[in-house]
């Protein structure tokens, strides 16, 4: 295992360094950027004198370098700072949201991930048979209507016509779990329909691909059956590239939901960042993405980590 | 190359055709102008006026055409700057290694740890969003992904002995990349292509559809979209065409892409 | 009027009979729908209100940057939230009179200068403490500060000085202003406990409902606040659900899971009303849509060419496709029936390509495309209704460019540097205060360059006029001066469109703003 | 032949459906109607070269059509029923249970996630044939028998932690552990060192005889399957040739194609004598590979005069490949120094000056991988005439089709791309592309060990004639000891890293010898009966594959 400890760090090592320079990356950004968190709040009100108040009072008005070490400092002591437009703590908010965020995220890969994996197999066991061109072409479709789409004719359907489920989801920290389920349904849908399609076909090459191999054909020639086959010999060589597909997809039901929050004014994450990005409220921006960067790197190093320990050949070296 | 075409194939190849000639003879086919108010607001649909009318009573059809024009041809430079810029970028580091490698995979990693589409609105939430902006920024986000792609295939082809071969004939960088790895590494670069194209008419709707995209009177299918979405609640149509068609253009690429996938591996010759 | 009717209207308020019904019933007994509509609300007001239940309202205009600090409300959904748990001196009731609140009564002297409000007692803050005349100085001081960023601030600057004495609060102007009172009823200035200097957005206040939940951006949820002095309200919450996009809205109200939406986007709003259970009520307000010219830059200091853009608008064309009828017409200059002293006799402006064309000509214009500069924020439908004043300009042989800007940085880039652009303005509770924030010559946003003494000295003279037959002479003039050499092209007045569910009851039609001037909470009850 | 076959063969007729690129999909014949018995207990040779059919028909034994394939008509009996009309369930039961398969490369046909004893045991315990246990017990029996290393505890390792040879075992365990009636060898010892085939070949020969299990061995080595089988039938193109029993085949072939198999490698070329000048000298190369810690070469020295062939000899792992890519420049070595026609070459290939790559060209073992597929023979060929001379138009397709008819392929191959050629025929394409340079040296590297025997010799002959022609040198790096016997003037022996032998080829080949070369010689298979069991009997040392 020793090999694999030190891999760890310095994936670990390598995801911190890849986190500093994606903070410096936006900052970068929101600083190149015409108009500032002044601007953006003042709107139709903005006259000179009191812009200049408001960026002194923002502390916009100092060098970008010292605003961008300050907040460094800030985080690696774990201190976020304040909004600069609602003075909240970003801490606090972040929590929250996130929070939401990852309920909403959990329960949707709940469903999707073993629903993905399970139609891969099936795909891959009766290949090119209907069952096989059924489940491609429904994924197919689901992969290929804009998500607000799907969203919005869900909407359409079990909310304003059937009053089945609740059109958004409002949805608080006091409400008994199956309310909240209730009230997530909707989203929860839609987010599993846009992943679904991506894990089940990537599932389903991985494992046609792996079905190329020569140990394949022994274990077919040991008469076992073809379902046998497939899940006891071809699965486990497959795990690697579906893990990996599986995790990209994690990370996008975490970071890319803005778009179904915005449809179903859910509390989340996407939300919080879209209002930040309009009102140039950089600190919340920089949590906001180095919240999802992080994110994105943990399942990264995740899926590596788990793609090697279904690699024999790494866990047992010779 | 088109014989024992199957048949989704010959549909995704139809639909597709359909879809470009549309957008190339926007202008002549399109019955009305762009931005021309012709009739009443969402009128149903009816012979002057096919698809209806939409949220301020334009003709629905032209604003399809001329919106499939914008989506599409957005797509598709962008599309092809990436593909231009990624593969091009992915060979060098393949074949040359090196710093060069390490610098543009880490920079790679880099920009693919954060969301596209978070960039994406922290840049056009202040740079006005033109058509050449967009097709730049997005062009240039997906080419991270391109990058990976071919840096991928090029490490697989550039060990092969013919590859060597050719470096010990002292063949330069150039040879090497476009007559050695380059053919080879097409097909499947043309089936990938086909999945970004995709992505990118996805992309472009869902910016149109928070707003950052293309901008009105400009009209793209994402934009129909949410310019007619309030029409939705009450089972009016003019919102799902443009959704219907931006389906339709996926699946058929789609389709078109995975026959290239398939033709390519079966050129490769299955176990033998 | 018959017996019928009032039996009818009172079966409604009682929840029997939708309104829809009863409308019909009236227009077929030949009543005209302004006197329905008033017996309508006189009948829900005298029906008996259900007590309790939580209410929920679906508003646009919220984000996770909002604060609960009055000093920075802007949007709609602050709005709200500070209606909800905070008062002013006094409000505008829907009929324009003044509605007393933490002020009892007030005396102006003779020429309208010192204004002195008689604090109301026993008012208590929702963390205790009672109210008195220095939490109302300090929460005027702090709203005048100069660096203060207050909403307020414009309101402010015509104070000379403000002192609190026992039950009395005194304010004394520069230049007398007999609408005051009216201009101290803004949204912004509600009392806070020292003011809030200390803590501005900690949301006390001594409004009817107090703060339960705030998670800004989502949701605000009050209750009812037991220790209020005043009215109660018939509701024991409310809750203020922030739900930006239209079509999530509109869903929310049809799905049956708010009871109120604000801003009905006038496309859908027909639609919406033909919903079983469901009202669209729709309020004239002083709102108002324009395209404004800088009267001091060439080609518009022109008057002939401004008259020329003037005929060359088609008004009934813009509320009919930009407002879908919720809306009327304007005339130029920015009051309507909204404002209390509004003269209506002031003749209506038509679409005249003739005249125009004919001004146009005399302008002596050279005929090269005017530039006009439109934004999708600066009002809904504003690129569409662009695009229509440059049809009906073109039918009048004026050349209209429309350059389009993008809507980050309108407000600062385009509006009120740019000599010929597409804006909004919400409106003010009087005249006065709606000429003085942008026709003064003095005043920061006078974004037609309108500097004019005469119309200076008219609106100050009205202003300390305590006549209203006087000021409403005055007010007359300068509307027609406006109208007729004004920098101002304006179109039409925006209506107030809302969702109601026919659960709701109690509602009156409030032209002051949207939400019955945000006080539905405290007026309307729910019908189980 | 008295009781009933066990394996009966009728009229086997086999096809397959192949989906040429930009082509119809259609159907091809690969066997045309075969006829065998195979009694029980017995082992029947089935050989012939690459496309005769024989996996094939080995597979047809357990109803199995690999890939497209599909067994078009005939019959195959087994333990008295036709397998071809069995449900899908019998054959389920036969396969892995009454049939079993060895297959030629065990390093792929081993589950890279499982460990050995699961997938050894595997069929065993589904076919319901032995509970966990007694399988268990069984495999590690079998382990023993085939001379396994540890054998209690080699089950618990996974494929990639035991050798080639060893894994070799372990799959004639796996097919041996169901107490089958009839295992099926496909090329076991093909993918071996010769060292380590015989070996395995006498493990496996033993195993067939104590457990009295019958066999279908199936080889392209003549030589190898007289050691083991009781009959041989010789196939080609998906016919039967010749049938006989293995004496009778070897010593006496009727037919002239088994004939021509039998007295491969028939070539002879008298040794020249070194000269002084040397055209390639290499003194005390020592090399490492990048990120590891152990030298792969240890003070390698060899001289190489012009127009010679110095062979360089040794099986995988003994560095011999390696020192092709130091002479070559692909990898620069640590220490040592290399001449190239009196002049230093230096040592890393990007610095090296046109005029030395131009003299120093190489072959490579995989033809089709050392050509690029979207290139036409034209082009593959024609590159070094333009890249070198820089001939264009005409006179470029003149020299390409001069070289194409110099390796005896006519002038219509010019515009075919790598895919529509034999094996034999990419190889030559390969050898015209190295000639096209002018070159002093060639490097070939296992250039004929990927293919048949009479093509192998084609090849050689090819080389040879070229040499005579073109005055050039060769560096021959093969681990067949026949081969370097038909073409080298002078050896290197190579093992683990040094040379242990060199000289000329007379010398270096005849005794004394040391162990290695002792070992080496020894194992080259010989087309006669008993062999095995004589080399066997008389080794010095143990092969390197254990």
């Amino acid at each position: 295992m020793h090999p694999i400890l030190t891999l760890v760090v310095q994936r670990l090592a390598l995801g911190i360094l890849l986190l500093i320079a994606a903070s410096a990356l936006i900052f970068g950004l929101t600083e190149i950027l015409p108009g500032d968190a002044a601007q953006a709040i003042l709107g139709q009100a903005a006259t000179e004198e009191n812009l200049a108040n408001l960026r002194a009072e923002m502390g916009l008005d100092r060098p970008a370098l010292t605003r961008y070490f300050e907040w460094l400092g800030g985080i690696l002591t774990g201190d976020m700072g304040n909004a600069l437009t609602n003075k909240l703590p970003i801490a606090d908010q972040i929590g929250k949201r996130m929070s939401y965020t990852l309920f909403l995220s959990f329960w949707a890969a709940l469903i999707s991930v073993p629903l993905a994996i399970l139609l891969g197999l099936i795909a891959v066991r009766y290949q090119n048979r209907w069952p096989d061109k059924l489940i491609s072409g429904v994924t197919l479709a689901s992969i290929s209507l804009p998500e607000f789409m799907i969203a919005y004719i869900l909407v359409f359907f079990f909310a304003v016509k059937l009053f089945w489920a609740p059109s958004f989801a409002n949805i608080s920290p006091g409400m008994p779990l199956l309310e909240q389920l209730h009230a997530i349904s909707l989203p929860v849908a839609v987010l599993t329909l846009v992943v679904l399609a991506h894990m089940m076909r990537m599932t389903r090459a991985a494992i046609l691909n792996v079905m190329q191999s020569a140990y394949i054909e022994t274990a077919e020639l040991k008469g076992l059956t073809t379902f046998t086959v497939i899940y006891r010999h071809a699965f486990p060589n497959a795990i690697a590239p579906i893990v990996t597909v599986v995790m990209l997809n994690l990370a996008y039901l975490v970071v890319g939901v803005v778009v179904v929050e915005v449809v179903f004014a859910y509390p989340g994450m996407g939300q919080y960042l879209v209002d930040a990005v309009v009102k140039r409220d950089v600190p919340v921006v920089l949590a906001c993405g180095v919240i999802f960067a992080a994110v994105y790197i943990v399942l990264n190093i995740i899926a590596d980590l788990v793609s090697i320990l279904a690699n024999p050949r790494l866990r047992h070296p010779k | 190359m088109l014989k024992n075409l199957p048949l989704s194939a010959a549909i995704g190849l139809s639909f597709t055709a359909i879809y470009f000639l549309a957008a190339i003879f926007a202008p002549v086919i399109a019955p009305y102008g762009m931005a021309d108010v012709v009739g009443d607001v969402w009128e149903p649909s009816s012979a002057e006026h096919l698809l209806g009318t939409d949220q301020i009573g334009r003709d629905l059809l032209t604003r399809m055409i001329y919106g499939g024009r914008t989506t599409i041809w957005i797509a598709t430079l962008a599309t092809i700057l990436s593909f231009t810029t990624g593969s091009v970028l992915g060979f060098l580091a393949a074949v040359t290694g090196g710093w060069f490698d390490q610098v543009m995979s880490r920079f790679v990693d880099l920009m693919m740890a954060i969301p596209s589409l978070i960039l994406a609105l922290v840049i056009l939430s202040s740079i006005e969003a033109t058509v050449i902006t967009l097709i730049i920024l997005m062009g240039l986000l997906d080419a991270t992904r391109v990058y990976r792609l071919a840096r991928a295939v090029a490490v697989d082809i550039s060990v092969m002995d013919y590859v060597e071969a050719a470096k010990l004939r002292g063949e330069k960088l150039g040879w090497i990349i476009f007559r050695e790895i380059l053919p080879n590494a097409l097909s499947p670069l043309v089936a990938e292509m086909g999945l970004r194209f995709i992505f990118m008419v996805l992309f472009i709707s869902t910016l149109s559809f928070l707003g950052i995209g293309v901008q009105p009177p400009l009209a793209d299918w994402g934009g129909i979209v949410k310019e007619n979405k309030e029409g939705i609640n009450f089972g009016i149509g003019a919102a799902l065409y443009p959704a219907i068609a931006i389906a339709t253009l996926a699946i058929s690429v789609n389709l078109v892409a995975d026959w290239i996938l398939n033709r390519t591996t079966s050129l490769k010759g299955g176990r033998g | 009027m018959s017996k019928e009717l009032e039996h009818l209207s009172a079966k409604v308020a009682a929840g029997q009979m939708t309104r829809r019904d009863f409308m019909g019933r009236a227009a077929a007994l030949g009543v005209s729908v302004v006197v329905a509509e008033s017996m309508l609300s006189s009948a829900a007001q005298a029906a008996t209100p259900t007590k309790g239940g939580h209410m929920k309202v679906g508003l646009q205009g919220g984000e996770s940057t909002n604060s609960l600090d009055p000093a920075l409300a802007a949007s709609t959904v602050p709005f709200q939230n500070l209606r909800a748990f905070g008062e002013c001196l006094v409000n505008v009731a829907p009929t324009g009179d003044l509605d007393f609140r933490a002020a009892e009564s007030v005396e102006a002297d003779s020429e309208g200068k010192v204004w002195t409000f008689k604090i109301r007692k026993g008012v208590e803050f929702h963390n205790g403490k009672t109210m008195t005349s220095e939490d109302v100085l300090k929460t005027m001081q702090r709203h005048s500060n100069e660096d203060a960023t207050s909403g307020a601030l414009g309101i402010m600057q015509g104070i000379e000085s403000m002192k609190a004495d026992g039950d009395y609060f005194q304010v004394t102007l520069g230049t007398g202003n007999a609408d005051l009172p009216y201009l101290l009823a803004d949204y912004h200035l509600v009392i806070q406990p020292d003011g809030g200097m200390d803590n501005p957005g900690a949301g006390i206040g001594t409004g009817a409902f107090k703060v339960e939940v705030d998670e800004p951006g989502v949701r605000h949820v009050f209750t009812r606040f037991e220790n209020y002095y005043g009215e109660m309200p018939h509701i024991d919450s409310v809750e203020n659900i922030v739900l930006n996009d239209n079509t999530a809205r509109t869903a929310a109200l049809q799905s049956g899971q708010v009871h109120m939406i604000d801003r009905v986007d006038p496309k859908i709003a027909a639609l919406l009303s033909r919903a079983p259970n469901i009202d669209v009520r729709s309020v004239a307000g002083p709102g108002h849509y324009v395209f404004i010219m800088h009267v001091d830059t060439a080609p518009f200091d022109n008057l002939d060419l401004r008259l020329a853009l003037k005929y060359a608008i088609n008004r009934e064309e813009m509320v009919e496709k930009i407002l879908r009828g919720y809306g009327s017409v304007g005339n130029d200059f920015p009051i309507n029936a909204a404002y209390p002293l509004f003269d209506a006799s002031i003749p209506q402006r038509q679409y005249d390509p003739a005249k125009a064309a004919e001004h146009y000509k005399k302008s002596g214009h050279d005929g090269s495309p005017i530039i006009l500069r439109v934004a999708d924020g600066a009002f809904p439908g504003a690129v569409d209704a662009a695009a229509l004043f440059q049809q009906s300009a073109q039918a009048a042989g004026i050349p209209l460019e429309i350059k389009r800007e993008p809507n980050d940085g309108y407000w600062s880039e385009v509006w009120n540097k740019q000599p010929f652009c597409a804006s909004y303005w919400g409106g003010r509770p009087v005249q006065d205060q709606m000429y003085t924030t942008a026709y003064l010559s003095t005043a920061d946003w006078n974004d037609t360059r309108w500097k004019v003494p005469a119309f200076d000295d008219m609106l100050l003279a009205a202003r300390s006029e305590l006549d209203p037959v006087k000021r409403k002479e005055i007010y007359s003039n300068m509307a027609n001066m406006l109208r007729d050499e004004g920098g101002l092209i304006l179109p039409m007045f925006n209506d107030f469109v809302e969702g109601v569910s026919t659960s709701v009851k109690g509602w009156i039609d409030d032209p002051n703003f949207g939400m019955m001037n945000g006080f539905a909470p405290h007026k309307c009850w729910l019908e189980a | 032949m008295s009781e009933q076959p066990l394996l009966k063969v009728r009229g086997l007729k086999i096809g397959a459906t192949v989906y040429p690129p930009g082509e119809k999909p259609h159907n091809i014949k690969i066997v045309h109607g075969v006829d065998f018995d195979l009694q029980p207990g017995k082992v029947l040779g089935l050989i012939g070269e690459s496309g005769a059919g024989k996996s094939t028909i080995g597979l047809a034994s357990m109803a199995y059509g690999r890939g497209g394939v599909e067994l078009t008509g005939g019959e195959v009996w087994v333990n008295g029923r036709d397998i071809l009309q069995a449900s899908l369930g019998d054959i389920r039961k036969l396969r892995g249970g009454e049939v079993t398969y060895v297959s030629q490369s065990a390093a792929a046909s081993f589950n890279p996630a499982k460990q050995i004893m699961e997938q050894v045991t595997e069929a065993a315990i589904r076919q319901g044939k032995f509970a966990k246990k007694e399988a268990e017990l069984r495999a590690v029996e079998l382990f023993r028998k085939l001379g396994l290393p540890d054998p209690e505890n080699i089950g618990k390792r996974y494929p990639h932690q035991v050798s080639g040879g060893q894994l070799q075992r372990c799959m004639t365990a796996l097919a041996l552990c169901p107490q089958p009636d009839l295992v099926v060898f496909d090329e076991p010892t093909t993918a071996l060192d010769v060292t380590t085939q015989i070996d395995v070949l006498a493990a496996i020969k033993e195993a067939i005889r104590d457990t009295g299990v019958a066999a279908l061995y199936i080889t392209h080595d003549l030589a190898v399957v007289a050691q083991v089988s009781d009959h041989i039938m010789v196939l080609r193109h998906g016919n039967m040739v010749e049938y006989g029993d293995t004496d009778q085949i070897i010593n006496a072939p009727k037919e002239e194609y088994t004939q021509a198999l039998v007295s491969v490698r028939s070539i002879t070329h008298e040794e020249k004598a070194p000269t002084d000048s040397p055209l390639l000298r290499a003194e005390n190369i020592t090399a490492r590979y990048k990120g590891t810690n152990f030298d792969v070469l240890h003070d390698v020295s060899m001289d190489l005069s012009p127009g010679q062939t110095l062979a360089v000899v040794g099986e995988s792992g003994s560095g011999k490949s390696t020192m092709a890519r130091v002479i070559t420049g692909l990898l620069p070595p640590r220490d040592g120094k290399l001449t190239f026609d009196g002049r230093t070459l230096t040592p890393d290939q990007p610095s090296r000056s046109i005029e030395d790559l131009r003299e120093l060209q190489m072959i490579y073992q995989m033809a089709d991988v050392a050509m690029n597929p979207r290139q036409t023979v034209g082009t593959i060929i024609g590159r070094p005439l333009e890249f070198y001379f820089g001939l264009k138009g005409a006179e470029k397709r003149q020299r390409t089709i001069a070289l194409l008819d110099e390796i005896e392929l006519g002038e219509e191959f010019i515009d075919r791309y790598p895919a529509e050629l034999s094996g034999g025929q990419k190889q030559r394409v390969c050898i015209a592309r190295a000639l096209a340079a002018k070159p002093k040296l060639i490097i070939c590297d296992e250039v004929t060990s990927a293919l048949d025997p009479l093509v192998a010799d084609g090849i050689l002959k090819l080389l040879l004639r070229l040499q005579a022609a073109e005055d050039v040198a060769y560096i021959f790096i093969t681990h067949d000891l026949a081969t370097v016997k038909a073409i080298a003037d002078s050896i290197a022996v190579m093992y683990q890293g040094r040379v242990v032998r060199y000289g000329p080829k007379s010398e270096v080949l005849s005794p004394p010898f040391d162990d290695y070369t002792d070992l080496l010689l020894s194992s080259v298979p010989e087309m006669r009966l008993g062999w095995l069991e004589h080399v066997l009997a008389t080794r010095k040392m143990e092969s390197a594959g254990n």
